[in-house]
C-alpha cells in the first residue's frame, strides 16, 4: 500500500512537473518543472527497483543534462522580451491535445492486453549495479561501443558548432 | 500494476507531443522531446521489471546517453540559432519552405 | 586464357574506372589507364573468340552461389549471341581513348566503368545478375551526359534516365514475377535464364509480365514509339557517349529480348510478335523520314541509327532463323558503321565547332581520307553489298518475307530510305563547294587515320567474308527458333491465312 | 571437260586491284603533289586488259567445249550460309556471261583509252579512274556471278559507281543531285530485286541457290509466286536499264564525264537489267503473262523516249534518250521470248551507242564543253574523224542495213511479229522510224550546214589519236558486229543465237517467208522515212526551233520529272519537316511531356503544404499517427 501511495504521488508530481513545462511561457520556468519531472520519475524508476537507472536518472539527468541546459539559458540571458510571441498558444495546446487524444487512447488500449504481472518481489539484486554491468558488457557490447562513438561524434559535432567561427554572409 | 505505470509513459509522452508540435520557443520544444525520451525510458523498464530481465535498463542507459549526445548538439545549434538570427522563435527558420 | 575470363572482362574496367574516380590521378593518367584496360579487354575478346566453339550452349561458365536463400547466382557465360555483342564492344572501345585525348579524368573512369557494366549485362546468366548490370550501365551515362553533354544535357540526361528507368521497373517487377512463378512450379527459388524456359507462363499476368520486359528493352534499343528519348540524348552527348549509346548499348536492348524474352515467354512472344515487328518496321520508317529533315548531322544519324534499330529488331521478330541470325549479325555491322559514323561526326565538330550541315561543304576536297573512310561507313550504313551492312540487312528482309509478306516489303524500303536521308547529307557535306569555314579543314591524322583503318578494313571483311562469323552465330539461333517452333508454327498459319497465294509454297516448302 | 578453273574470278579481281591501286595512290597524293597523269592513265588501262585477255580465253576455251555443256565456274569461297541459304561466292562462265564478259571488257578498254584523252587535265583523274575501274570490276561480278545474291553484289556495286561518277564533278549542285538520283532511283528498283530473290529462295532456294539449281527447280514454282518473282525482278531491271516507271536518271546521268555516260550509261550497266531478264529466262519462260508486261513496258518506254528524244537540244541529251529508247527494244526482245535477240541487241548497241558518245565526247571536246546542238554546225569539216565514226554509228544506230543495229533490231521486230505481238511490232516499227529521225537530227545539226557559233568553230580541233583510235575500232564494230547473227535470210546462220542457245530457255518461232520479208521490209522502209524527214528539215540551214503544243509537252518531257517531284519529292520532304516540327515535339513525345506535366501539376498542389515551419511538419506527422491510431483503435476490438 505504502508503494502505491507513492506511485500516485510521484504519478501526480511527475504530470504536473510535465504539465508546466508545456504551459509556462518562459523556459526557464519550464526547465524548474522538467527537474521536478524527472526527479519524480527517478522515484518511479526506484519503485521498478530499477536501482542503477534511478540513480543514473538523478545524476545524469536531472544533474548534469539539465544543468547544461539551465547553464545554456542562463548564458542565452533570454529576456521576456526575446520569447516568442505566443499569444495563442493555449488553443494550440488544446488543439494539440485534441489530436494527441487518439493516439494516447490507442496505446491505453494496447496496454490493456498486457498480462498484470503483480509480483512486487524481485530476484536477488535485479537493477544492480553488477547485474546490469554484467549484460551491458556481455550482451550489449557493441550497441555500448557504438553509443561511445556516438558521444564522441557528438562532442566534436557540437564543438565545431557552437566553436567560434567568421559569420559566413 | 504494469499498467499503471505503462499509463504514466503514456501521458507523458503525450504531454511531450503536445509540447513538441504547440510550442514555438525552442527550448520547450528541446525539452519536450526529452520528456518523450524519458517517457519511453520509462516503458522500457517497467517491461524490464515485467519480464524481469534486464535488458530494459541497459536500453534506458544507451538512451539516456543518447539524450546527452543529442542534448549537446541540439543546444551547440540553439547557440548557433541565437547568435544568427537572435531570436528563439521556430518560425523563424523556415528555410524548408519549398 | 584462364577460367574467369568473363569476369576479368566486367570487373577490370569497373574496377579501374572506380580507382580512377577515387584517387586523384590526372586527365592523362586517366587516359593511359583506359587505353590499357581496353586493350587488354581487346585481347581477352580475341582469345574469346578464337576459343569460342561453334554451337549452342553456354560457354566460358562461371557459377559461383551468390545470395543462396533465392538462389540467385554469380552465373556467367556467353553463347554465339552475346558473343559478337561483346566483341563490338572489346573492339570499338579502344578507339574512343585514342581519338578523344583531351577530356577530364571522370569522363575517361565513367566509360571504363560502362564498358565493365556492359560486358556484365552481356555475361550474366542470372537474371537478377542482370539487371543489376543493366543499372549500373546507365549510371556513366548519366554522369557523362549531364556533366560533359551539349546546352541541353540537363533536359536530355532527365529524359533518359526516367525513360530508362521506368522500363527497368517494369523489367524488375517481370523479373520478381518470374522467379516466383518458378518457385511456385518448381518449389524452389532459382533466377538462371537457362531454366526459366521451363516454365508454363500463361494468363493476363504472364502478358502483363512480357510487355514489363519488352519495354524495357524497348525503351533501350528503342523501338518505335519509345524513341523520343533518343534524339535528344544522341545529340546532346558528348561522342563517346554517343558512340557507346548507340554502337552497344542499344544493342544490348536487342540481345536482351533475344536472351531474356524469346526462351522464357515463348508463346507471348509468337502472339505479340506481328505487333512487335510493326513496331519495329513503322519505326524504320519513321526515324528514317523524319532523318531527311534533320538540320544537325548528329541528330540525323540518332534518326537513322534509331532507323537502323528498327530492322534490327524486326529481324528478331520474325520468328526464323535468317532473320534472327541476320539481325546479331547487323548488330555487329551497325555497331561498327554507325559507331564510327558518330566519331566521325565528333571529329567533325572539334574541328568545325558545328553539327549544322547548312554550315558545312566541300570536306572531300580538303580531306579525302576522312571522307573516304566516312563513305565506307555509310555505305555499310546504307547496305551496300560488299560492306557489312548488306548480310544483316539481306537475312533481315529475307527473313522478314517469310514471316509476312507486307512486313517484308516495307522492311525492304531500308533499302530506299536510308539512301536518301545519306546521300543528301554527304552531298552537303562532303560535296559542293568549300565555305570559309570548311576552308581550314583538315584531313585526319596520322593516329586517327591508324585508330579508323581497322575498323573500316573490318566493315569490309565483314561483308565479303561473313562466314566465320555467321557459323559462330548460327547454332545459338537455331536454338531459339527451335524452342518457338511450337508457337512458330500457330504463327505462321496465321499469317499464311492472310496470304493464301505465298503462304502455299512457305508451308509446302518447309 | 574440266568445268572447276580458278581464272575467273580475277576477271573482276584485276579492275578491282586497278581501283584501290588507283584510290591509293589518288588519296595520298591529292591535296600535296599529284602525281602524273600517264601514270594513272597506264595503271588504269591495265586491268581491263588483261581481263579483256582472260574473258578471250574463258570464250575460246567454252568454244572447245561440247555445246551441250559449255560452262566455267568457280566457287571461291561460302560466302555466308544460314539454315537452307546457302550463298556462294562463285563465278560462273557460261555462253551467255561470256558473251557480255567479252563486249564489257572490250568496250570498257577502249573507253578507258579513249578517258586517257578526254580527261587530260583534270586534276582528279586518279580518283575517275579509280572510280571507272572500280565499275569495271563490279559490273564482271555482275555478270559473272553464279546466283542472283553475287549478281547483286555488282548490280549495286554499278549503281554506286554510277553515283560517283555522275556527281564526279561534285561542286556543281545539279550534278551531285543527279547522282542521287540515279542512286535512289537504282534503289528503288534494287528494291524490287531483293524481294524477288526472297520470294524465290523461300519457293525453291533450299535445293541451292545458284542458276543450275534454279533451272532445275523452277517447275516447282506456282504460277503466283513464279509471275510475282518475275515482276519484281523486272522492277529491279526497270531501275537499272532506265525503263518505265524508273527511267527518269539516266537523262540527268548525263551530268557526269562523257566516257562515263559512254561506258556506264550506254553501254554496260544500264544492259545490266536486259541481262537479268536473260538470265532468268528459265523463270520468265514458264510465265508468259511476265513476258508479256516486260515486252509492252519496253516497247511504251521505246516509243515515249524516242518522243522526247526528237526535241532535245543537248547532244547528250539526245544520246541519252536514245539509250532509254533501245533499251526498250531489248525489252520488248526479252519479252517476247526472243531472249538471244535481246542480248544480241545489248551487243550491238553496246558498240554503237559507244561510238556515238565517244563522238559526242570528242565534239564536246572539241567545242570546249559546249553540249548544246544549236551552237554547233558545220563542223565535218573540221573533224573529218569524227564525222564518219559518228556517221557510222548514227546508221546503225538507225537501223540502216548493213550496219549492226540494224540486224539486231529487226531480230527483236521479227520475233514481236512471229510471236503474233502486231502492237508491239507496230510500234517498234514506228519508233525504229523516231529514230532514224532524231538520230539524223543531231547529226545534221552538228555537222551540216553553217556553224551557229563561228568563234567556237573556230577554235574547234579533230581529237587526239588516243580518243579518236578507240573510235574508229568502235565504228569497225558498229560495222561488222550484225554480221556475227545474220539470219538465215542473208545466208547466215545466225552464231550468236546458236553460241547463247545453252544459257537460255528460247524457242523460235517459225514463222513464213512473208513475214520476215514484212518485217525487214517495214524496218527499212521506217528507216527511210524517218532519215527523210530528218534530211528535209535540217540538212541546211536549220534553226533552232521554238516549241508549242504537243511539242513543248514533249520538250518538257511531259512534265514527268515535275510530277515526280511533286507526288513522291516534295511530300516525302513535307513529311519529314512536318514531322520535326510537329509531330516529334508534340504528338510521339506528348506522353512523356504530360507525365513530367502532370508530375510539375501534382507539385504545385503539394507544395501548399510546404509552409517550411518544422514544428508543422512535426504536426502532420501526428496528425496521421493520430488518424492510424483511430483506425488501429477499429481493429483492436
Amino acid at each position: 500500500m505504502f508503494a502505491d501511495g507513492l506511485f500516485i504521488l510521484f504519478t501526480v508530481i511527475a504530470v504536473t512537473g510535465a504539465a508546466g513545462l508545456v504551459l509556462f511561457k518562459h523556459p526557464m520556468n519550464g526547465a524548474m518543472s522538467f527537474i521536478v519531472t524527472l526527479i519524480a520519475m527517478a522515484g518511479l524508476y526506484a519503485l521498478l527497483s530499477a536501482k542503477l537507472i534511478f540513480a543514473i536518472q538523478l545524476i545524469v539527468y536531472a544533474g548534469a543534462i539539465m544543468s547544461l541546459i539551465l547553464f545554456i539559458i542562463m548564458f542565452l540571458n533570454i529576456q521576456e522580451e526575446d520569447l516568442p510571441v505566443e499569444e495563442g498558444r493555449f488553443k494550440y495546446l488544446i488543439g494539440g491535445a485534441i489530436i494527441v487524444a487518439p493516439i494516447g487512447l490507442f496505446l491505453t488500449r494496447v496496454i490493456k492486453s498486457f498480462p498484470g504481472a503483480e509480483k512486487t518481489i524481485t530476484v536477488e539484486g535485479f537493477g544492480g549495479i553488477k547485474e546490469v554491468g554484467l549484460i551491458l558488457f556481455r550482451e550489449w557490447l557493441l550497441p555500448f561501443e557504438i553509443v561511445s562513438i556516438l558521444l564522441l561524434v557528438s562532442l566534436v559535432g557540437a564543438v565545431v558548432l557552437a566553436g567560434k567561427r567568421r559569420m559566413v554572409k | 500494476m504494469i499498467q499503471s505505470y505503462l499509463t504514466v509513459s503514456i501521458l507523458l509522452f503525450c504531454i511531450g507531443i503536445v509540447g513538441v508540435i504547440s510550442r514555438r520557443n525552442v527550448f520547450t520544444v528541446f525539452m519536450s522531446i526529452e520528456l518523450m525520451l524519458n517517457a519511453a525510458n520509462l516503458a522500457f523498464v517497467t517491461f524490464s521489471r515485467l519480464h524481469e530481465t534486464m535488458d530494459g535498463h541497459v536500453l534506458a542507459l544507451i538512451v539516456m546517453a543518447v539524450a546527452a549526445a543529442e542534448a549537446a548538439l541540439a543546444l551547440a545549434v540553439v547557440i548557433l540559432l541565437h547568435k544568427h538570427k537572435g531570436q528563439l522563435d521556430t518560425n523563424v527558420f523556415s528555410l524548408l519552405k519549398g | 586464357m584462364f577460367e574467369h575470363v568473363l569476369s576479368v572482362m566486367i570487373f577490370l574496367p569497373i574496377v579501374a574506372g572506380l580507382i580512377l574516380l577515387l584517387t586523384p590521378a590526372g586527365k592523362g593518367l586517366a587516359r593511359l589507364t583506359g587505353l590499357v584496360i581496353s586493350f587488354a579487354s581487346l585481347i581477352l575478346g580475341l582469345d574469346i573468340f578464337f576459343k569460342f566453339k561453334e554451337q549452342a550452349a553456354l560457354q566460358f561458365v562461371e557459377n559461383v552461389p551468390w545470395i543462396p536463400s533465392f538462389g540467385i547466382n554469380y552465373h556467367l557465360g556467353l553463347d554465339g549471341i552475346s558473343l559478337f555483342v561483346l566483341l563490338a564492344g572489346a573492339v570499338l572501345m579502344p578507339m574512343v581513348y585514342l581519338l578523344f585525348t583531351t577530356k577530364e579524368k571522370g569522363y575517361y573512369a565513367n566509360l571504363l566503368i560502362v564498358q565493365g557494366a556492359m560486358a556484365g549485362a552481356l555475361c550474366a546468366a542470372d537474371m537478377v545478375l542482370f539487371y543489376i548490370f543493366w543499372e549500373i550501365m546507365l549510371l556513366p551515362i548519366f554522369f557523362m551526359l549531364g556533366m560533359y553533354g551539349g546546352e541541353k544535357r540537363i533536359k536530355a540526361t532527365l529524359k533518359i534516365t526516367i525513360y530508362t528507368i521506368a522500363g527497368s521497373l517494369l523489367m524488375l517487377a517481370s523479373i520478381v514475377y518470374v522467379g516466383v512463378t518458378y518457385h511456385s512450379q518448381f518449389g524452389e527459388w532459382n533466377f538462371a535464364i537457362s531454366q526459366m524456359s521451363q516454365l508454363q507462363l500463361a494468363g493476363p499476368v504472364a502478358v502483363l509480365a512480357f510487355f514489363g520486359f519488352m519495354i524495357a528493352f524497348a525503351i533501350k534499343i528503342p523501338l518505335f514509339p519509345f524513341h523520343t528519348w533518343l534524339p535528344d540524348a544522341y545529340t546532346e552527348a558528348p561522342t563517346a557517349t554517343t558512340f557507346v549509346l548507340s554502337a552497344i548499348m542499344a544493342k544490348i536492348g536487342v540481345y536482351a529480348v533475344i536472351r531474356f524474352v524469346v526462351p522464357v515467354f515463348d508463346g507471348e512472344f509468337a502472339r505479340f510478335a506481328l505487333l512487335l515487328a510493326y513496331s519495329g518496321v513503322i519505326g524504320m520508317m519513321y526515324c528514317g523520314i523524319t532523318a531527311i529533315a534533320q538540320k544537325d548531322v548528329k541528330r540525323m544519324l540518332a534518326f537513322s541509327s534509331a532507323s537502323h534499330m528498327g530492322v534490327i529488331a524486326l529481324g528478331v521478330f520474325c520468328l526464323n532463323v535468317q532473320a534472327l541470325t541476320g539481325s546479331i549479325y547487323q548488330i555487329v555491322a551497325h555497331a561498327t558503321s554507325t559507331g564510327v559514323l558518330f566519331l566521325f561526326v565528333g571529329i567533325l565538330e572539334d574541328k568545325m565547332k558545328t553539327r549544322k550541315i547548312e554550315d558545312l561543304g566541300g570536306i572531300a576536297y580538303k580531306a579525302p581520307v576522312f571522307a573516304f573512310f566516312f563513305a565506307i561507313a555509310m555505305l555499310a550504313s546504307v547496305g551496300l553489298p560488299g560492306t557489312s551492312g548488306f548480310i544483316g540487312e539481306f537475312l533481315i528482309i529475307l527473313g522478314a518475307i517469310k514471316f509476312n509478306v507486307l512486313i517484308g516489303v516495307l522492311a525492304g524500303t531500308t533499302l530506299i530510305i536510308g539512301v536518301c536521308y545519306m546521300l543528301w547529307m554527304f552531298q552537303r557535306v562532303f560535296y559542293e563547294t568549300t565555305n570559309e569555314r570548311t576552308e581550314g579543314f583538315t584531313d585526319l591524322s596520322i593516329t586517327e587515320g591508324l585508330t579508323f583503318l581497322p575498323v573500316i578494313v573490318l566493315i569490309v571483311i565483314m561483308g565479303l567474308y561473313p562466314q566465320p562469323f555467321l557459323s559462330k552465330i548460327e547454332p545459338a539461333a537455331q536454338q531459339h527458333i527451335a524452342a518457338l517452333t511450337k508457337a512458330d508454327t500457330i504463327q505462321i498459319a496465321q499469317s499464311t491465312h492472310a496470304q493464301p497465294a505465298e503462304g502455299h509454297t512457305v508451308e509446302k516448302k518447309n | 571437260m574440266e568445268h572447276n578453273v580458278t581464272f575467273l574470278g580475277y576477271i573482276p579481281l584485276l579492275p578491282l586491284i586497278g581501283a584501290a591501286v588507283l584510290g591509293f595512290f589518288h588519296i595520298g597524293t591529292c591535296n600535296r603533289k599529284p602525281l602524273n597523269e600517264k601514270f594513272y592513265g597506264l595503271v588504269a588501262c591495265i586491268g581491263p586488259l588483261l581481263a579483256f585477255v582472260l574473258a578471250l580465253r574463258v570464250f575460246l576455251t567454252l568454244k572447245g567445249m561440247p555445246e551441250e555443256a559449255r560452262y566455267l565456274s568457280q566457287k571461291a569461297f561460302t560466302w555466308f550460309q544460314v539454315g537452307d541459304l546457302d550463298i556462294t561466292m562463285g563465278f560462273l562462265a557460261d555462253p551467255l556471261s561470256s558473251l557480255m564478259l567479252v563486249f564489257v571488257t572490250l568496250i570498257g578498254s577502249l573507253i578507258h583509252i579513249y578517258s586517257i584523252g578526254y580527261m587530260e587535265g583534270d586534276k582528279n583523274i586518279g580518283k575517275f579512274f579509280a572510280y571507272l575501274n572500280l565499275f569495271l570490276g563490279s559490273m564482271l561480278i555482275l555478270v559473272l556471278g553464279d546466283n542472283p545474291v553475287v549478281m547483286f553484289v555488282g548490280w549495286e556495286g554499278v549503281g554506286l559507281c554510277s553515283y560517283l561518277l555522275i556527281s564526279y564533278y561534285s561542286e556543281g549542285t545539279d550534278n551531285v543531285l543527279a547522282g542521287n538520283k540515279a542512286f535512289i532511283v537504282n534503289r528503288i528498283g534494287d528494291l524490287g530485286f531483293v524481294l524477288g530473290m526472297a520470294f524465290l529462295f523461300w519457293a525453291i532456294g533450299a535445293g541451292g541457290f545458284d542458276y543450275f539449281s534454279l533451272k532445275a527447280n523452277a517447275h516447282s514454282l506456282t504460277p503466283g509466286i513464279a509471275l510475282a518473282v518475275c515482276l519484281l525482278l523486272f522492277v529491279g531491271a526497270t531501275g537499272k536499264s532506265a525503263q518505265i516507271p524508273l527511267y527518269v536518271w539516266l537523262p540527268d546521268a548525263m551530268a557526269g564525264p562523257t566516257p562515263v555516260s559512254a561506258l556506264i550509261h550506254a553501254a554496260t550497266m544500264v544492259t545490266a537489267g536486259v541481262y537479268m531478264v536473260a538470265r532468268f529466262s528459265f523463270l520468265y519462260a514458264h510465265v508468259p503473262v511476265a513476258g508479256e508486261i516486260v515486252a509492252w513496258v519496253g516497247i511504251i518506254t521505246a516509243l515515249v523516249a524516242a518522243i522526247f528524244g526528237m526535241f532535245q537540244d543537248d547532244i547528250k541529251k539526245v544520246l541519252a534518250y536514245s539509250t532509254v529508247s533501245q533499251l526498250g527494244y531489248m525489252f520488248a526482245g526479252v519479252g517476247v521470248a526472243a531472249y538471244s535477240a535481246g542480248i544480241f541487241h545489248v551487243f550491238t548497241h553496246a558498240f554503237f551507242k559507244a561510238l556515238l558518245f565517244l563522238g559526242a565526247g570528242a565534239v564536246i571536246y572539241a567545242m570546249h564543253h559546249e553540249q548544246n546542238i544549236w551552237k554547233m554546225g558545220g563542223l565535218k569539216n573540221k573533224m573529218p574523224k569524227t564525222y564518219i565514226t559518228m556517221v557510222i554509228g548514227a546508221l546503225a544506230l538507225a537501223g540502216c542495213p548493213p550496219f549492226a543495229g540494224f540486224f539486231s533490231k529487226d531480230e527483236i521486230l521479227y520475233s514481236a511479229l512471229a510471236t503474233g505481238h502486231v502492237g508491239i511490232w507496230a510500234v517498234g516499227v514506228l519508233v525504229a522510224g523516231m529514230t532514224a529521225y532524231y538520230t539524223f537530227r543531231m547529226i545534221f545539226v552538228v555537222f551540216h550546214g553553217e556553224p551557229r557559233d563561228q568563234e567556237a568553230y573556230d577554235h574547234c580541233h579533230e581529237a587526239p589519236a588516243v580518243m579518236t583510235v578507240p573510235l574508229i575500232i568502235l565504228a569497225v564494230g558498229a560495222l561488222l558486229a550484225g554480221f556475227l547473227n545474220l539470219p538465215a535470210i542473208f545466208g547466215g546462220h545466225q552464231q550468236v543465237t546458236h553460241w547463247l542457245a545453252p544459257s537460255l530457255v528460247e524457242h523460235h518461232p517459225h514463222a513464213s517467208l512473208f513475214v520476215e520479208i514484212l518485217a525487214i521490209g517495214a524496218s527499212v522502209a521506217a528507216f527511210v522515212i524517218g532519215i527523210r524527214i530528218a534530211y528535209k528539215r535540217f540538212a541546211v540551214g536549220a534553226e533552232e526551233p521554238v516549241f508549242s503544243g504537243f511539242s513543248k509537252f514533249a520538250y518538257h518531257k511531259f512534265y514527268v520529272d515535275e510530277l515526280y517531284d511533286g507526288i513522291f519529292v516534295q511530300p516525302y520532304k513535307k513529311i519529314g519537316n512536318a514531322i520535326r516540327k510537329t509531330i516529334e515535339p508534340s504528338v510521339t513525345d506528348a506522353p512523356v511531356t504530360l507525365v513530367s506535366k502532370l508530375y510539375m501539376v501534382i507539385g504545385t498542389a503539394f507544395k501548399v503544404f510546404q509552409v517550411g515551419y518544422v514544428r508543422v511538419y512535426a504536426i502532420y506527422m501526428i496528425v496521421g499517427l493520430s488518424l492510424m491510431s483511430l483506425l488501429l483503435s477499429q481493429s483492436l476490438n
